[in-house]
C-alpha cells in the first residue's frame, strides 16, 4: 500500500502532521477508545479490524455494533504488537499520543508502511477537531460535521442557560471522577464543561497546580470547599459518600443534592466520551431545573443515539443509560 | 542412674552412614570424653542426642525416659548445649545472651526477671568473664565468645550438659578454669557431662581429680574403644587410631598429687589414619 | 535501673497519645485551638455535631489512630521477622503478605468495586502468600530459613506479577488508577469502621509479637541454639510468621501499600535502643506509630491534595535515617 | 575434565543463539518456514524487502537480540552481588539501579516524550542510584558490606518514592500509562538502535564481570581473608558494582524494570552448576538470556497484544523454580 | 634478614587501647609463638600486620618495606594467612576454596589453571585432607573447616605464614601433622611462621626439634616477656601471667631426643589474672 495514487487524500492529523491515505479506507484499527467511538459514531463501525481491548467492555457499543467483538487487539494503549496489527492489514489506524510519542513504535509503523493518524486533544474545542480529523480519515466529513454542530448547539443552549442564572444562585459543585476524593484539576475537559454548565467547579478553581486534569484530595479540603451540589460516575460512590460521617457536614450530603451521571457508550463527560454535549445538559438540567425548563433529558437522549448511532433505545436501555448503572461488561466478557 | 543411654543409634547424612551401632550410658554425676579424629562424627552424635538430627536406629535415652517424648521445654531443663562454632548475629549485649539459658525456665510468654539475671552474672563469673557483662558480643575476641556461650549454658542449670570441643579457643588459664568448673559441677551438684574434645588430657584431669570419668573413642564409625581414660588413652590405641606416636607420663602434680598426661611426639607414617 | 525502665516504657505508650492528639490540631480546614476543644467536648457531651466536631472525631482522630496502628504493625513485623531470619535485610513483607494483599484488592477492585471486600480480599490473600510461602519453605527441612526467605521471594514475585497482570487487563480509565493509588498506600480511607476491621488481626498480632519478644531473640541464636534452650522451633516460628501475617495484613489491607517502614524503622529501632528484641520490639512499635502518624500529618497539611504515604515515608524517613546511621557511626554493626 | 568443560562452554554459547534463531519462527504474523528462510535469504543478499523480509529482521530478531541481552545481563549482575555480599537473597537491582531507572525513566516520560531520552534518563538516574548507595556504604567504614546493603535500601526506596510522586502528579490519560507500562517491562521497543545503545554499557559491564568471576569467589570469602589473598578489596569491591550496574542500567533502560531474572536465575544456576563463580556467572549469563527469550516469545504469542514480561516471568518462571528446588531437595543450601 | 619488624605499634578500637608500645622482628627461617590471654589482643596484633586494621602509631616492615608501600598482590605473595574462625558463605567445593590461596599469582583477570589446581592438591595433602577435595565445604566438621583453610594457607606458597590458632578444632594427629608440616616448610624452604596459639606445647615442639623459635607473651597490653619458649614458658612465668600453677617436665622423646612440655596443675587462684 506504498505510493500516492489519485484516489488518495491528505489529512492533517491532531499533531498537525499531514498523512496521505486511501480516499476509500476499508480496514480501520483504532488503538485509541476515542477513536472508536467516533468511527462507529460516524457509521463505520462494521470496518473495524483492529481495536483496544477497553473497547469490547462497552456494553452499549458492543451491542449496537457486535463486529467489534471480533475485532483484534494488536496491543494496548501505549504498545504495539506490530506483527498482530500487520496480519490485519489495516489501512489506516488512529493511535493516542502515548505511542505516537514513542519513537521505537512510530518507527515500527512507518518501517511497514503503516499509515496512522495521532488523535489527541486537550479541551472541547479540540475534541471537536479531532471529530473532524477522523471524518475526513474516514470519509465521513459530513457526518462529523454535524455531530460538532450539534455540540455547539447544545454549548450554546447550555450557555443561555447559565447566563440567566444570578450570580448568587449558582452552586459550588464537586464532580467526583471514580474513588469520591478524585476530582477534576483545573486543565481537564471536565473543568471546562463543568463552567459551561454554570457550576462553580471547587477543585478546578482550588487547586494550586493549574496543568492537573484530575486530583485526589484531601476530605478536609472538600469540607473547606463545602460543595452545594455533587456529581458522581462510579457505582457507589454516591452510597459512600452519603454513608459516611466524614462527609456529613457537607451542604450537598445535606440537602441530598448527590447525583450520579449517566453513562452510555462512554461515562457522560469523560475526557474521552462522545456524549459530552449530553453531559452538558444532563448537568443543567439536573443542578437548575428552575432554569432548563426547556431541556428534556430523555428526549434528547433518544435523539442523540437515534441521530448519531441509528439507534432505537428502549424504554429500558434508557433508565439504564440515565442511571449509569452496568455499562460496562466485566473482564471476562470482554476478552476475545 | 543413666543420664543418657544411646541403644545402637546409627545415622547418615544423605546417604553417607556417619556411624552406627553406637552404644553408652552416661551415670547421673558421670562424665564422658568423646573423643576421636576430625571429622569422626562426634558433632553429629551430639546432634542426634540433642534432637537436632534423628537417628536412623537406635533409640536415645534421657534419665529413663525416650528422648522423643520429651517437650522442648522439658528437654532444655535437662540438658544444657555448647556448641562447637557459634555464628554470631545481632550485636547483643553478653548478659543478654547468657541471661537466654533461663529460657526453658520461664512461663511460656514471659522474659527473664531479675532472679534470671542474678543466675546469669553469677553464670558469668563462673566463666571468669564478669567484665564483659556490658559489651556487644559482636566484637569480642574468639576465646571471649566462646566463654560467653560456656557462661549461657551454665546459666541453664541442667543436670546433664553436652560440650562439643569448650575449650578450643580457651587460654591456659580458662581452659584450666573450665576444667575446674566442669569437675566442681560434678562434684558437688552431681551434674552429667558429655564432652567432645580434642585434648586426652581433659580426659586425664578428670581422672586424676578422681572423678568417675570414663573416655569413647570415635573411628571407624563407631565406638571402639571406652573405658577409664588409663585404659583408652595409652599409647597403643592412639597410634592404632589416630597413627601417631605419644607418650603417656606420670608426674607430680599439685599438692604433690600423682597426675598422668599424653604428649604427642611424632606422626608414625604419613599415611591415612583410621579416618576415611 | 528499674525506675529507668517505667520512665521508657511511660515515653513508649505516651509518645503514640501524643502524635494522635497533636493530629487533632492539625488540617487543612481552619480550626482554632478552642474550636477543637469545643468540638472535642461537645461529642463527649453529645451536643449535635457542627462542622468542627465532624472534622476531629471523624476525619481526624480516626486517621491518626489508624495510622499509629498501621505504623506499629509493619515496623514490629519487620523486626520481628529480622531477628527471626537472622537477616538485617528482611522487612515487613518478605513472606510476601505485601504482595499478596496487593493483588487481593486489585482483584476486589476488579471485580467488586467495594471497599469491606477490598479489604477482605487483600487481608485473605495476604494471609494466603504467607502460607505458600511457608509451604515451599518446608521442601527441604533442614535449611528451613533460606527456603522460607526463597519461599517468600519468589511468592511474593508471582504475586507482584498477578498484579501486574490485572493492573494490565483492568479498565484503564475506570480501575487503573484506583489499583495504583490503592498500591501506593494511604490513610485516606480511614474511619472508625476501618479501624475496627483491622484492629482485630492488628491486635492479636502485635500482642502476639510482644509476647515472643524474649523468643524471637532466642530464635536468633540459630535453630540448633534456639532447640536446645527449649524452644519448639518450628512452632515458635510458626507463631512469630502468624503474627506478623495478621498484623501486616491487618494493617495493609486498610491501608494499601506502604513501603520502607516495616525495613527501616527496626533499624532505627535498632541505632537508638540496640538489638535486644524485648526492648526492640515495643520501641519500634511506638516508633512506627509516631512515625507514620507525623508523616501522614505532613501529608495532609501539605497540600490539597493527598500525598500518598509511601512516598513521603521514603523522602522524609531516608535522609534521616542516613542522618542516624552517620550519628551513631553505623550503629553497632 | 578438558573435554567436559569444552562441551559445556559450546553449550552456554550455543543456547542462546538457537534460542533467538528459534525466535525467528514465531509470532502473530503467519509466516511459513519457507518464507522465514527466505526472508533471511532474501536480506543477507540485499533483496529489496518485503513484509516477511521485515518482519525477521526488523521484529523478531531485534527483540530475541535484546531479550538475551537483557536477560544475561540482569542474570549475570544478580550473581555477582549475591557473591560480594555474600548474600543469596540480594539481587541486580539490589544498589538502587531499577529504582533509580525507573524514576529516571519516569521523568524522562513526563519532560520529554522521547524515546531516547528515556533510556538516557533511565540509564544515568540507575547509576546516580548506585552512586548515593555507594557513598552511604562507606559512612562507616568498617563494616561496608551491610552498609552498602542499607545504602541501597534506603536509596531504593527514596527512587521509589520520587517515582510515585512522580506518577500520582502524571498525567492519568497519557503519561501514566506509559510509566506503568514501562515499569512492567517489556521489548516490544526493540530495534536495532536500542541494541546497540544498550549494548555499550551491556558488554563493557559483562564483560568486567566475566573478567571478575574469579574474584567474586576471593571476595565472598569475606573482607579479610579476601584481602590476605592479595585482593584490593575496596577497588575489586567497586569494579563490581561498577560492572553489574553499567549492565542493569543498561539492560534496564531499554527494556524497562524486568523483576525477578535478577534474583532467581542465579539461584537456578546455582543449583545447576553449583556456587563457584567461575562456573555460575558464565551459566547465569546463558541461561538469563534463553529464559527472557523464551519468555518473551510466549508473551509475543500468547495473545495479539503484548504481555509485560515481569508477569510472565514469575508466573512461568516461579513454578519452575520452585520445582527445581524440590527435586535437588533444596540445592546445596 | 628480618621478614616482619614491628615498630612500637599500638592500637585501639573506639578509643579503647588494646596494646602499645609492640615491637619485635622475626626473621627468615623464624617461628614466632604468640601467646597470651583470651582478649589480650594476638588476633588484633595479627590484623595489624596483616593490614587488616591500622596501628595508630607505630610501623610495620615486611621484608624491608614498610607494609603500606607494598601493592595488595605484592603483600599476598609475601604472606599467607590462617584466621582464626572463617565464616563459611556458598557451598563451594573444597578444592575451589583451596586453589583460592592461588590468587596473588594469577594475572589481574584470570582463573586459577592446572598448575594452580596441582599445588592446590599438593596443598590438600599436606594437610592431610585430600579425601575431602569434591566435597561441599559448608557441610564439613569443624576441624575439617579448619584444615581446608590451612590447605588454602599453604598453597598460598608465601615466604610468611601467619596463623591465628591453626589447630584449635584439630584432632591430636591433626594438630601434629600441622606442626610437623610447619617445622618442615620452616626448615627446608626458610619460611617464617607467626603464630598465635594457646598451646604452650606447640613453641616446646619446635624448640625440641632444634628450630629457632621464640615466644612473644603478651599481657597487660603488651608483650610482656619474649625469649625462647624455655626462657618464657616456665612455672613462675605461667603464674604470673595466667595466675595459674603448672609444671615443666622434660621427657624422652621419639628417637629417644629429649623434650620438654608444660602442664597445668590447678588455679592459683579464682581472681583476676593478667588481662583485665
Ligand atoms: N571489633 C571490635 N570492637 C571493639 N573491641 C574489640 C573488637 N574486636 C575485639 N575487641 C576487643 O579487643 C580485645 C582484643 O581482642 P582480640 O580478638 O585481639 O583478642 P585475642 O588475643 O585474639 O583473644 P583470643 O585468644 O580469645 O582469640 C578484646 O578485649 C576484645 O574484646
Ligand atoms: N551437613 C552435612 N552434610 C553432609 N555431611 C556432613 C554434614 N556435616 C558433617 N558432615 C560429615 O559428617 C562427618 C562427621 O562430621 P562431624 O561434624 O560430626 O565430625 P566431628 O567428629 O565433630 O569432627 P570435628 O572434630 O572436626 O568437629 C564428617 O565427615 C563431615 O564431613
Ligand atoms: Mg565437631
Ligand atoms: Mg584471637
Amino acid at each position: 500500500h506504498t505510493g500516492t495514487s489519485k484516489k488518495d487524500i491528505q489529512v492533517t492529523d491532531c499533531y498537525g502532521r499531514n498523512v496521505t491515505v486511501p480516499a476509500n479506507v476499508k480496514r480501520i484499527g483504532c488503538l485509541y477508545a476515542f477513536s472508536g467511538h467516533v468511527v462507529a459514531m460516524l457509521g463505520r463501525a462494521d470496518d473495524i479490524v483492529a481495536v483496544v481491548r477497553g473497547l469490547k467492555r462497552d456494553k452499549l457499543l458492543t451491542g449496537m455494533y457486535p463486529s467489534i467483538l471480533n475485532a483484534s487487539v494488536p496491543g494496548s494503549n501505549d504498545s504495539l504488537n506490530v506483527e498482530e496489527l500487520l496480519s490485519v492489514n489495516p489501512d489506516i489506524v488512529f493511535i493516542k499520543d502515548t505511542i505516537a510519542g514513542s519513537k521505537a513504535e512510530t518507527g515500527m509503523l512507518n518501517k511497514f508502511g503503516i499509515k496512522y493518524i495521532v488523535v489527541y486533544y486537550e479541551s472541547i474545542e479540540g475534541q471537536m477537531r479531532a471529530v473532524s480529523v477522523i471524518g475526513r480519515t474516514i470519509g465521513r466529513e459530513k457526518e462529523a460535521e454535524e455531530y460538532n454542530r450539534y455540540y455547539r448547539k447544545c454549548i450554546a443552549r447550555v450557555k443561555i442557560i447559565a447566563a440567566s442564572i444570578p450570580e448568587n444562585k449558582k452552586v459550588r459543585l464537586y464532580h467526583s471522577i471514580l474513588e469520591t476524593l478524585k476530582t477534576d484539576g483545573p486543565a481537564g475537559i471536565a473543568a471546562e464543561w463543568t463552567g459551561l454548565a454554570g457550576t462553580c467547579n471547587v477543585s478546578a478553581g482550588g487547586l494550586s497546580d493549574k496543568k492537573q486534569t484530575e486530583a485526589f484530595v484531601n476530605i478536609e479540603q472538600v469540607l473547606l470547599w463545602n460543595p452545594q451540589v455533587i456529581i458522581t460516575h462510579e457505582d457507589g460512590a454516591k452510597e459512600e459518600i452519603m454513608g459516611s460521617a466524614q462527609w456529613s457536614s457537607v451542604d450537598a450530603v445535606k440537602t441530598g443534592k448527590i447525583y450520579k451521571m449517566p453513562n452510555g457508550i462512554s461515562r457522560w463527560g469523560h475526557p474521552g466520551s462522545v456524549e459530552t454535549p449530553l453531559a452538558l445538559l444532563w448537568t443543567v438540567k439536573t443542578i437548575y431545573p428552575d432554569y432548563a425548563a426547556s431541556i428534556d433529558i430523555e428526549k434528547e437522549t433518544r435523539y442523540f443515539y437515534k441521530k448519531f448511532f441509528n439507534y432505537n433505545l428502549s424504554d429500558k436501555m434508557l433508565k439504564e443509560i440515565l442511571s449509569g448503572k452496568g455499562m460496562r461488561k466485566s473482564k471476562n466478557e470482554g476478552r476475545g | 542412674m543413666n543420664m543418657i543411654s544411646v541403644r545402637s543409634a546409627s545415622f547418615s547424612y544423605d546417604g553417607v552412614n556417619v556411624f552406627h551401632d553406637i552404644n553408652f550410658d552416661l551415670e547421673q554425676g558421670g562424665i564422658l570424653c568423646l573423643f576421636g579424629p576430625n571429622g569422626c562424627g562426634k558433632t553429629t552424635l551430639l546432634d542426634n542426642i540433642l534432637g537436632h538430627l534423628e537417628p536412623e536406629e537406635g533409640s536415645i535415652i534421657i534419665d529413663g525416659k525416650e528422648l522423643g517424648r520429651y517437650s522442648h521445654r522439658e528437654i532444655a531443663r535437662k540438658i544444657a548445649y555448647v556448641p562447637q562454632v557459634h555464628e554470631r548475629t545481632f550485636p547483643y549485649r553478653v548478659i543478654d545472651i547468657v541471661v537466654m539459658g533461663r529460657t526453658p525456665y520461664l512461663s511460656p510468654y514471659s522474659s527473664p526477671g531479675r532472679e534470671d539475671y542474678m543466675i546469669a552474672e553469677n553464670a558469668l563469673e563462673m566463666a571468669g568473664i564478669t567484665q564483659l557483662k556490658d559489651r556487644l558480643y559482636t566484637r569480642l575476641s574468639g576465646g571471649e565468645t566462646q566463654l560467653v556461650i560456656l557462661a549461657r549454658a551454665l546459666a541453664q542449670n541442667a543436670p546433664i550438659i553436652i560440650m562439643d570441643e569448650p575449650a578450643s579457643h580457651l587460654d591456659f588459664r580458662h581452659e584450666l578454669l573450665l576444667l575446674e568448673t566442669v569437675a566442681g559441677l560434678v562434684e558437688k551438684n552431681n551434674l552429667s557431662i558429655l564432652v567432645s574434645t580434642h585434648s586426652p588430657n581433659h580426659a586425664f584431669y578428670f581422672e586424676n581429680r578422681g572423678l568417675p570419668v570414663r573416655v569413647a573413642m570415635m573411628a571407624e564409625r563407631r565406638i571402639i574403644f571406652m573405658g577409664t581414660p588409663g585404659d583408652v588413652i595409652t599409647e597403643e590405641k592412639m597410634k592404632r587410631v589416630f597413627n601417631i606416636n605419644t607418650k603417656v607420663f606420670t608426674g607430680n602434680g599439685a599438692e604433690n598429687s600423682k597426675m598422668k598426661f599424653i604428649v604427642p611426639v611424632g606422626a608414625a607414617n604419613r599415611g591415612d589414619s583410621g579416618e576415611e | 535501673m528499674k525506675f529507668k525502665r517505667i520512665i521508657l516504657a511511660l515515653a513508649l505508650v505516651f509518645a503514640p497519645f501524643a502524635c494522635i492528639v497533636l493530629s487533632a490540631f492539625l488540617g487543612r480546614y481552619p480550626l482554632s485551638p478552642v474550636e477543637i476543644f469545643h468540638a472535642i467536648v461537645n461529642r463527649l457531651s453529645g451536643v449535635a455535631p457542627d462542622v468542627g466536631t465532624n472534622i476531629v472525631w471523624e476525619i481526624r482522630l480516626p486517621r491518626a489512630i489508624l495510622g499509629s496502628m498501621v505504623g506499629a504493625s509493619l515496623a514490629v513485623s519487620g523486626a520481628a521477622l529480622q531477628g527471626l531470619f537472622r537477616n538485617p535485610l528482611v522487612s515487613s513483607g518478605m513472606l510476601g503478605v505485601s504482595a499478596g494483599a496487593g493483588f487481593g484488592a486489585a482483584l476486589a477492585i476488579v471485580l467488586f468495586h467495594n471497599t469491606f471486600m477490598i479489604y477482605l480480599f487483600a487481608f485473605l490473600f495476604g494471609i494466603l502468600a504467607v502460607a505458600l510461602s511457608y509451604m515451599i519453605g518446608r521442601i527441604y527441612d533442614t535449611a528451613p530459613v533460606i527456603m522460607l526467605v526463597l519461599g517468600g521471594v519468589i511468592v511474593s514475585s508471582i504475586f507482584s506479577a498477578l498484579l501486574s497482570l490485572i493492573k494490565y487487563i483492568a479498565d484503564p480509565y475506570v480501575e487503573l488508577p484506583s489499583i495504583v493509588f490503592w498500591l501506593m498506600g494511604s490513610l485516606s480511607s480511614a474511619s472508625y469502621k476501618s479501624i475496627l476491621i483491622s484492629s482485630i488481626p492488628v491486635f492479636i498480632g502485635l500482642a502476639g509479637l510482644m509476647l515472643m519478644r524474649w523468643r524471637i531473640n532466642v530464635l536468633s541464636m540459630g535453630d540448633r541454639e534456639a532447640r536446645s534452650m527449649g524452644l519448639n522451633i518450628n512452632l515458635d516460628r510458626a507463631v512469630v510468621i502468624i503474627c506478623t501475617t495478621l498484623a501486616t495484613a491487618g494493617a495493609v489491607c486498610v491501608s494499601g501499600i506502604i513501603g520502607w517502614v516495616g525495613l527501616v524503622i527496626p533499624h532505627m529501632g535498632r541505632i537508638i535502643a540496640g538489638n535486644d528484641n524485648r526492648i526492640l520490639i515495643p520501641v519500634s512499635m511506638s516508633l512506627g506509630a509516631c512515625f507514620l502518624v507525623i508523616i501522614d500529618n505532613l501529608g495532609r497539611i501539605i497540600t490539597g491534595g493527598e500525598i500518598p504515604l509511601s512516598i513521603l515515608t521514603a523522602i522524609i524517613g531516608g535522609p534521616f535515617f542516613v542522618y542516624l546511621l552517620k550519628k551513631t557511626k553505623g550503629g553497632g554493626w
